[in-house]
């Protein structure tokens, strides 16, 4: 079988690029795919190493996750329709009207 | 019977009565506040010629007496701090010279101040009831606290009475140097009052428990307990220390005193009402001083090394004194500079173990330093105001009472036979002669004294010359005002007073006769209790002074008659010479000034040797420009630092707001390396890679 | 108070009363808007929601008194097989969460007055509550990630409730990004942990690394993942690196949701991290692997440093509220910074918890203020406060109260629990915690400075416009005033809360 | 009861006056204020404590033990009792603070209700600081009063009021942090030993030597340690050089009643404090650190002195001759002698009544010629001079005149650390000291010379007239306290030395 450290390293990839989507896009809907990714990292770790251990926590936790993250997309949508409203735009570095 | 001494405290509380009086209903009294220092002085004087005959034995058996009557301030586990009443020939003594020229001054503050209709006449008779408390209480003071209490209450009244015209710019000047110079001589004096406090645990002047006493013990019996604790933990000789704090007590002496070199503020203090000058130097304020080292001369005998500094500041004032008498123009002046230099024939008679001798003269001064103040006053009055010699003369004619009462002073203060002056003085300087043959210092002391006699005797009389002689000067010398009884009365009872008072101690008179009739020798010898039990009589002293001090008469070819006669001569003949050459210079009908001839040395004593200058240049030369330092200092560095760290915060925090630039990214960004950096740094901590 | 025993009493379930009462209530309200959907009667919303924390606030505080799932009747409850406990620490917050949403809905019947959408609006502040209830009994990473949750999303969108400002909408965006990338970095820590202990209750996990699972090789995994859960936490607590959203959040959103945000859903951070990391990552285990009180003690530092100095030279009083409540969490994290051997643990965690509990009341009592002030019109800076008092020395006396007892000084509770604070640094008596004592001296000066800016200009200056304050709103002011009169009696009544934190801190260890 | 009683009222009188219309609330509170004043006579009439009440055998009078609140292990309780120490400057408080009032009538004509009500919440939390006997319950009100303080500079103050206002806050709260700080060290070190942060329980575990180590630290380090914090907290509020510098600011910016406060009571609770903590609890600490201790006196005596040498403004340099009288106090607090310690006590109160009384004076000039400087004015005496001979009292009192309270207390200081075992050459650190009673005098003739003597010059254009009696009469009831305890300082000083004769024993041998 696989050992468990490459499934680490992949979902350590997994989370780094979706963190670099972060850190580089401006596009709001670009930004939530990137959070997706990320979550979906910590997702093959909870399922592999649910098999590694031989429980099923991890499987039905990285279930409650996916639920989680689709509820999270669900606020994030609407509040980017609202931010279009009123910016006009769905740049997320557009809007400074506060700051410092 | 009830005992006079039951009523001691009354002398003093009386006139502080008669302040209360004066000062709340001064405004609606007949005389403004006059008649009740008239009455309160008045009453003192009784109980104070009462005291002094009960001192003197002539009532119930008791001839000295000491009662503490107020606690001050309890300690617990250590000493108290209280008031008391002290009464011995000495203290009686003052009393009654205190209370009679205190009576006499009211008197004339009539004439000077009512009949002047002078505004602020309350307070002038509210402060000058209450210099009289605090000096007569300064007298019967048990304990040198109480002492330093009203020595420092006497000078807030001489600030009062100096600064009195207020409205003008030079009054209130004169008072604060006049409080600020005594207020520095009593810095030394506080330290050393805490000292003896905090040696002895007692300020007592007399009986076995006061300090002198225990000094004594600790030098020459065996150390008292806490006296030796003290000392080890200062770690010093018990000489050693007594000789500092004996110095440490007469930097007050020499304030007060009008001593080199704190005496320019006398001079100064003429700007006072003439009467509060009468007052000041004759028998309050500067006797204060004297008063002091004489009260507590059991302390001082102890320690050769202060009798010696003693001596040689009284020698040394005296002359130095007098030398600025010869320049002045006004009269006050010179009674001012006069005064200083006799007190340092007080001074140089205490220095040199002639206990009787300054005692004596502090009495004669009293009475003829008053008159001729008061005479003074008096012609003061007469020329409107006007103080300087030059603008005067001829004011015998217009003047005589003044004039002959005056005269008598003069007399007297240049010493001339019979007059106080000269028994007193002469007793002075032979007193400083037989101790001085046999120790220099005292010697030159007695060299500096005798050679003020001179001088003494020519400004006197340069001054009389010039006041009531020749021709009249100005305008007002023409027909000056003319003065009340409430002037004369004063003048007539003093002016007799000065020509008769050296009589209670001719001892000349008795040396050649035998005849007893040295009273005031006697009266301080006082009586057994007095020697035995509160060890402030003569007969204590004397021996002290010869095993302690160490200080010895000798006598001129070891006899005392030529000793005595060659003094005498001396001090007589110097004093007739100066006279003679002041008639020489100003008894003439047009007399001009000889001062010219003097040269540089003129400006000098015009300048006062330019003692001021290097004092005021000390207080705002110095002192003033080091305070504005310290002020800069303060604000810039202390206080800088201060606001320094609040605005460095404010600018950080301004700083630190930056990092919230608004942009999301940034955010997302900035916690990606935080995180980072904490996931390295505990890596490394952890050691996990 | 009468011992009263949960156990023989009421089923365990009952525990979770408080819980279920802010749920239903959520869903009461959406019941009403759904009968009801024509925002005609905002009175019954706002009642609805009041009552339902009300009441919830009723029972938490009837079970503290009775001592539910404390040690003296018997000690924690745990449900659902454990996934969620009912002890006196859960409890205490809950206390504070109730409360908080209770003034919130009540000052929020004037805020709102004629907006649409208001049935929304107290249902998702009342499901808001409920996640940080459950966080605070949350016994399981599981049910503490989606407890999170439960709580975050619903903020999210009340922060961007005013959807037509666009200052309300941008901190809605900023707040969901950066909650967006915490939570996943919070989830891929629990996936981490997970992987090195194959168990997601805590007890379990604890003993699971005493057990010495973890292995050599994957100590460093195990303290990775230690480390972002704590990020996922430090993200609900605002404290740095994780705060970068709370300024904007807390300027940006409705006066109301600030403070719930800024008081209540911080504390449900804290009680989330103490329990976790005391009941799952005890030092003595895990401090080989990775020292988290030292973790906590640079996070402490840093964050109220921060959040002082940021807050000290702001134009807006909003927006320096919302540093100066990032410096609070600083303050908070001493608490959990110094839970080391040498210290007084219960006492240090119990001053913590003090510390969120008094702050829950001042810190929302000022955010309401300035919502008054917001529903007046006033501006939002320093200068248009000025001589304010002259209005409404009320309100301004009230706001005075929370201001200094914020900045501790004691006309308020804010004192004693930052004394609290502060002396239990000094029982710690380690070098970082002197060096945290005087981190905490110095940024309480600072925030004294610029707290009483705040109060300077109401009382002392004088006011620049003639503005006349139209109308004295009955919610609001309840609300304020309410706030302010607990706040000032939790100085001499300190004791009540008092013993209880100190009791329910101890039981943790 | 009695001293529950004087809190209580005052708060509720403070509560009163707010409620009042301004018009009438000056004399209503005046009125309000009598009370405690009465009540406070009343209880030094009946006074019956023994001993010192932090030290065995010490028996405060007005005791009350209550408990209040349980922090974490330890038990604070409401502890209040006075002893002969607390006892005067509670009766001073109340005084002071119906003459504050009484003078304020005329300076302060805007928000009246508000000023009365904070100074009588002043006094409350002012007589609680004298009289808690429980750390915390004294930390509540030693806090408590900085916030109605902040308000009466800040509100009723000069041109640069907010700055001195906030500079006053802050500093001083920087300072009781600190304090409180390193206090709480000296608790934990105390370890099981006590149970309650009762003041006599820690004083006496600390006489009994139990301090134990804290974190890494030996009970040699931590006392240290403690004693320094707790040094600094009160030399700021002293405030001792170079921690003074808000004073002056916060002096000059006050209005005249709040400088009186401020001079008269709140620099006192610096110097009770440090009597009470440092030079009780830690008498041994003190005492190692004598000479140091001795400087600061020192340094604070002349430096304060010559500060004031060189102000124009009259109420800096009052300001700053207190910060030289308050040296006085630290000298012979240290010299660790009956009368040292005493008199230090009593220099406390004594300079509260004469700086009130100065404060006063330069307040009532101030009202009629609304100027201080001293180049704007001379001559007043002409036209004021009942209030000019009371302003000569005054300053003369200041000068340590005899038969004032001012020179009783400073000799005694003088006296007490003269013989003074625990200052190194204390005779000469003394004599140094002692140097200030002539620049005192040198500055405050210097400033009646310049403003009451001579001709009658002033610069602002304000009609003088005599000021009216309100603004007299508090001066008068001062001066006769003054002479009063100057005649009889055996009034106050005979509890003082009741009370601190033990803690001059205090840390030869035992502490650890």
């Amino acid at each position: 079988m696989v050992p468990a450290e490459y499934y680490l390293l992949l979902s350590a990839a997994m989370f780094c690029i979706g963190l670099f989507g972060i850190l580089t896009r401006r596009n709001a809907l670009i930004f939530l795919m990137s959070v997706e990714l990320m979550l979906n990292a910590a997702n093959i770790n909870l399922v592999a190493f649910s098999y590694q251990w031989g429980n099923l926590t991890g499987q039905v936790f990285s279930l409650f996750t996916m639920a989680l993250a689709a509820a999270e997309v669900a606020i994030g949508i609407g509040i980017i329709l609202v931010l279009y409203r009123n910016f006009a735009d769905i740049d997320v570095t557009k809007p400074t009207t506060m700051r410092w | 019977m009830v005992s006079a001494f039951e009523f001691v405290p009354a002398i003093a509380v009386l006139p502080l009565v008669s302040f209360v009086v004066a000062l709340t209903f001064g405004k609606w009294m007949p005389k403004k506040g006059a008649l009740a220092g008239i009455f309160a002085t008045a009453g003192s004087l009784l109980i104070s010629i009462w005291t002094a005959l009960t001192v003197a034995g002539f009532l119930g058996s008791e001839t000295a007496y000491h009662e503490e009557i107020w606690t001050f301030a309890t300690g617990i586990g250590t000493f108290d701090l209280h008031l008391g009443v002290f009464v011995d020939p000495l203290s009686s003594l003052m009393l009654l010279i205190v209370s009679l020229i205190s009576l006499l001054v009211f008197v004339f503050s009539l004439g000077y101040m009512n009949d002047e209709d002078e505004t602020g006449l309350p307070r002038y008779y509210a402060s000058l009831s209450l210099f009289s408390f605090s000096m007569l209480a300064f007298v019967f003071a048990d304990n040198i606290l109480m002492a330093f209490m009203f020595f420092e209450l006497v000078g807030l009244c001489s600030f009062l009475l100096i600064g009195f015209w207020f409205r003008e710019d030079a009054p209130p000047s004169a008072a604060k140097k006049a409080f600020l110079v005594t207020r520095f001589g009593d810095f030394f004096f506080l330290i050393g009052v805490v000292g003896i406090f905090a040696t002895f645990g007692t300020g007592l002047f007399a009986t076995e428990a006061g300090f002198p006493a225990m000094a004594e013990q600790a030098i020459t019996g065996e150390m008292p307990g806490p006296v030796s604790e003290f000392l080890s933990a200062v770690g010093m000789g018990a000489q050693q220390w007594f000789t500092i704090l004996g110095l440490l007590v007469l930097g007050g002496v020499v304030g007060k005193s009008a001593q080199f070199p704190l005496h320019t503020w006398l001079p100064d203090a003429m700007e006072g009402p003439t009467p509060v000058s009468a007052l000041i130097h004759a028998a309050t304020m500067v006797a204060a001083g004297v008063y002091l080292v004489a009260r507590m001369y059991g302390f001082y005998l102890l320690t050769p090394t202060t009798m010696a500094i003693i001596a040689l500041i009284g020698g040394f004032t005296a002359l130095f004194a007098a030398t600025m008498g010869v320049v002045k123009q006004e009269l006050k002046q010179v009674l001012a500079y006069s005064t200083i230099s006799q007190y340092g024939y007080m001074m140089l008679a205490l220095g040199s173990g002639g206990y009787v001798a300054a005692v004596f003269h502090l009495t004669t001064h009293a009475v003829f330093k008053a008159l001729l103040f008061l005479g003074a006053g008096s012609v003061i009055i007469a020329m409107h105001h006007n103080e300087n010699m030059w603008d005067m003369g001829g004011l015998k004619e217009k003047m005589p009472v003044t004039y002959w009462t005056f005269l008598s002073g003069s007399l007297a203060l240049a010493g001339i036979v019979p007059f106080a002056g000269f028994w007193s003085k002469d007793e002075v300087l032979y007193e400083a002669l037989i101790h001085g043959l046999g120790n220099p210092v005292l010697l030159v002391a007695w060299a500096m004294g005798l050679l003020a006699v001179f001088l003494t005797g020519f400004y006197t009389f340069r001054m009389v010359f010039l006041t009531f002689h020749g021709e009249p000067r100005s305008d007002t010398a023409e027909d000056p005002e003319s003065v009340r009884w409430n002037v004369k009365l004063p003048l007539g009872i003093l002016g007799v007073l000065a020509a008769t008072i050296g009589f209670i101690n001719m001892v000349p008179i008795k040396k050649l006769t035998g005849l007893k009739i040295d009273f005031l020798h006697k009266w301080l010898v006082g009586s057994e209790t007095l020697n035995a039990e509160f060890l402030t009589g003569l007969e204590h002293y004397e021996p002290i002074l010869k095993n302690v001090a160490g200080i010895e008469a000798s006598y001129i070819a070891g006899s005392e008659i030529t000793t005595l006669l060659l003094s005498a001569a001396l001090s007589l003949g110097l004093a007739l010479a100066g006279v003679g050459l002041a008639y020489r210079l100003y008894a003439v009908p047009e007399p001009v000034e000889h001062t010219k001839k003097l040269g540089g040395l003129r400006t000098l004593l015009m300048h006062n040797y330019y003692q001021d200058e290097y004092q005021v240049w000390l207080a705002e030369g110095v002192t003033l420009p080091l305070a504005r330092v310290a002020d800069t200092f303060d604000q810039g560095i202390i206080d800088g630092v201060v606001n320094g760290i609040s605005s460095v915060s404010l600018f950080s925090g301004d700083r630190v707001r930056r990092i919230q630039t608004g942009v999301v990214s940034n955010y997302a960004a900035l916690l990606t390396i935080g995180l980072a950096l904490l996931l390295i740094a505990f890596g490394i901590v952890g050691g996990w890679f | 108070m009468i011992p009263l025993q949960t156990q023989s009493t009421l089923p365990d379930w009952a525990a979770l009363a408080p819980t279920l009462l802010l749920g239903l209530t959520a869903l009461a309200l959406l019941l009403v808007d759904s009968i009801d959907p024509d925002d005609d009667s905002p009175g019954l919303l706002a009642g609805v929601a009041t009552l339902g924390s009300v009441l919830a606030m009723v029972v938490t505080g009837w079970y503290l008194v009775a001592g539910t799932g404390m040690p003296r009747t018997g000690g924690a409850i745990e449900l659902f097989n454990g996934q969620l406990v009912v002890d006196g620490m859960s409890l205490f917050f809950t206390f504070i969460f109730a409360s908080v949403t209770a003034l919130v809905s009540v000052a929020s019947y004037d805020y709102l007055a004629d907006r649409a959408h208001q049935a929304e609006y107290y249902a998702l502040v009342l499901l808001a509550a409920t996640g940080m209830t459950l966080m605070a009994s949350a016994n399981g990473l599981a049910t503490a990630f989606v407890a999170l949750e439960l709580s975050s999303l619903p903020s999210y969108g009340l922060v961007a409730f005013l959807k037509n400002n666009r200052g309300s909408v941008e901190a809605g965006l900023k707040y969901f990004l950066i909650g967006a990338v915490s939570s996943s970095v919070l989830v891929y820590g629990i996936s981490l942990v997970y992987a090195t202990t194959g168990v997601m209750k805590l007890p379990a996990i604890a003993t699971a690394l005493g057990g010495g699972v973890a292995g050599q090789g994957t100590l460093g995994v195990l303290g990775v993942g230690i480390l972002m859960v704590a990020g996922g936490f430090a993200f609900k607590t605002a404290s740095v690196p994780f705060h970068f959203w709370a300024p904007e959040a807390y300027e940006g959103a409705p006066a109301p949701i600030s403070g719930f945000l800024s008081s209540a859903s911080k504390a449900a951070g804290f009680v989330l991290a103490f329990r976790v990391f005391v009941t799952a990552f005890p030092l003595e285990v895990v401090a080989g692997t990775l020292d988290w009180t030292l973790a906590f003690t640079v996070l402490a530092l840093v964050t109220m440093t921060l959040g002082n100095f940021a807050a000290a030279t702001q134009e807006n009083v909003k927006r320096m509220l919302a540093y100066s409540s990032i410096g609070h969490a600083g303050y908070a994290l001493i608490g959990i910074a110094i839970v080391t051997g040498t210290a007084n643990q219960g006492y240090a965690l119990g001053a913590s918890m003090l510390h969120l509990f008094v702050y829950g009341f001042m810190n929302t009592g000022a955010f309401l203020f300035v919502a008054l002030v917001e529903y007046w019109g006033v501006g939002r800076t320093f200068e248009d406060y000025n001589g304010l008092a002259k209005q409404a020395p009320v309100a301004c006396f009230a706001m005075t109260i929370f201001l200094f007892s914020l900045a501790g000084l004691p006309i308020g509770g804010g004192a004693l629990s930052k004394w609290a604070l502060l002396s239990a640094t000094a029982s710690a008596a380690t070098l970082s915690a002197y060096l945290l004592a005087a981190a905490l001296i110095v940024n309480s000066a600072l925030s004294l400075f610029y707290y009483s800016r705040v109060v300077k200009a109401m009382w002392i200056e004088e006011p620049a416009g003639d503005f006349e304050v139209s109308s004295y709103p009955t919610g609001l002011y309840a609300a304020v005033v309410g706030a302010a009169i607990v706040t000032f009696l939790l100085l001499p009544a300190f004791g009540v809360v008092s013993g209880t934190a100190f009791d329910a801190a101890a039981a943790l260890f | 009861m009695l001293v529950e009683l004087l809190i209580v009222f005052a708060l509720m009188a403070a509560g009163l006056v707010f409620l009042v219309p301004d018009e009438y609330a000056g004399q209503f509170a005046a009125v309000l204020s009598l009370v405690p004043v009465g009540v406070s006579l009343w209880m030094y009439s009946i006074f019956d404590g023994t001993g010192n009440a932090l030290l065995e055998g010490g028996q405060p009078a007005f005791e009350t033990v209550a408990n209040w609140i349980t922090l974490g292990p330890y038990a604070i309780s409401w502890h209040v009792g006075l002893d002969g120490v607390s006892m005067p400057l509670v009766v001073l408080t109340t005084l002071l603070t119906t003459l504050a009032i009484v003078s304020a009538w005329t300076p302060i004509d805007e928000r009246e209700s508000q000023f009365y009500g904070l100074v009588l919440f002043m006094q409350a939390a002012l007589i609680g600081v004298f009289a808690a006997l429980d750390f915390l319950l004294w930390f509540v009100f030693w806090e408590a009063v900085l916030v109605p303080m902040y308000f009466l500079i800040g509100v009723w103050g000069g041109p640069r009021r907010k700055y001195a206002a906030i500079k006053f806050f802050v500093y001083t709260n920087v300072a009781s942090l600190v304090m409180f700080a390193g206090f709480f060290t000296l608790v934990f070190g105390l370890g099981d030993s006590i149970s309650t942060l009762g003041l006599p329980a820690i004083a006496q575990a600390l006489e009994a030597g139990q301090l134990g180590s804290v974190g890494g630290f030996g009970p040699g380090t931590v006392k240290l340690a403690a004693f320094a914090a707790l040094f600094f907290g009160f030399a700021v509020k002293v405030p001792v050089v170079p921690f003074h510098t808000w004073l002056p600011d916060a002096h000059v910016e006050a209005p005249t009643p709040v400088s009186v406060l401020l001079a008269g009571v709140l620099l006192k609770m610096g110097t009770y404090a440090l009597l009470r903590f440092n030079f009780t609890m830690l008498a041994d600490v003190a005492r190692a650190n004598a000479a140091l201790i001795a400087i600061f006196a020192v340094v604070s005596v002349i430096y304060g002195a010559l500060l004031a040498l060189a102000q124009q403004d009259l109420k800096r340099i009052v300001a700053y001759s207190s910060i030289s009288s308050m040296g006085y106090v630290i000298l012979g607090l240290i010299a660790f002698t009956p009368h040292g310690v005493g008199g230090a006590t009593f220099q406390m109160v004594s300079h509260g009544l004469i700086s009130g009384l100065m404060f006063m004076a330069v307040g009532v000039i101030y009202n009629e010629t609304h100027t201080r400087m001293i180049g704007d004015m001379s001559g007043m005496a002409d036209r004021m001079p009942v209030t000019a001979g009371v302003f000569v009292a005054a300053a003369f009192g200041y000068m340590g005149l005899p038969l004032m309270s001012g020179f009783a207390a400073e000799v005694l200081v003088f006296m007490g650390a003269f013989r003074s075992t625990t200052i190194p050459m204390a005779p000469l650190f003394t004599g140094i000291a002692m140097f200030g009673i002539v620049i005192v005098a040198g500055y405050l003739l210097r400033a009646m010379q310049k403003t009451l003597f001579g001709p009658f010059r002033l610069e602002t254009d304000y009609e003088i007239g005599r000021a009216p009696l309100q603004d007299v009469a508090p001066l008068f009831v001062l001066l006769a306290l003054v002479i009063a305890l100057g005649v009889a300082p055996d009034l106050f000083y005979r509890m003082i030395q009741d009370a601190v004769f033990e803690v001059t024993a205090l840390g030869l041998g035992g502490g650890a």
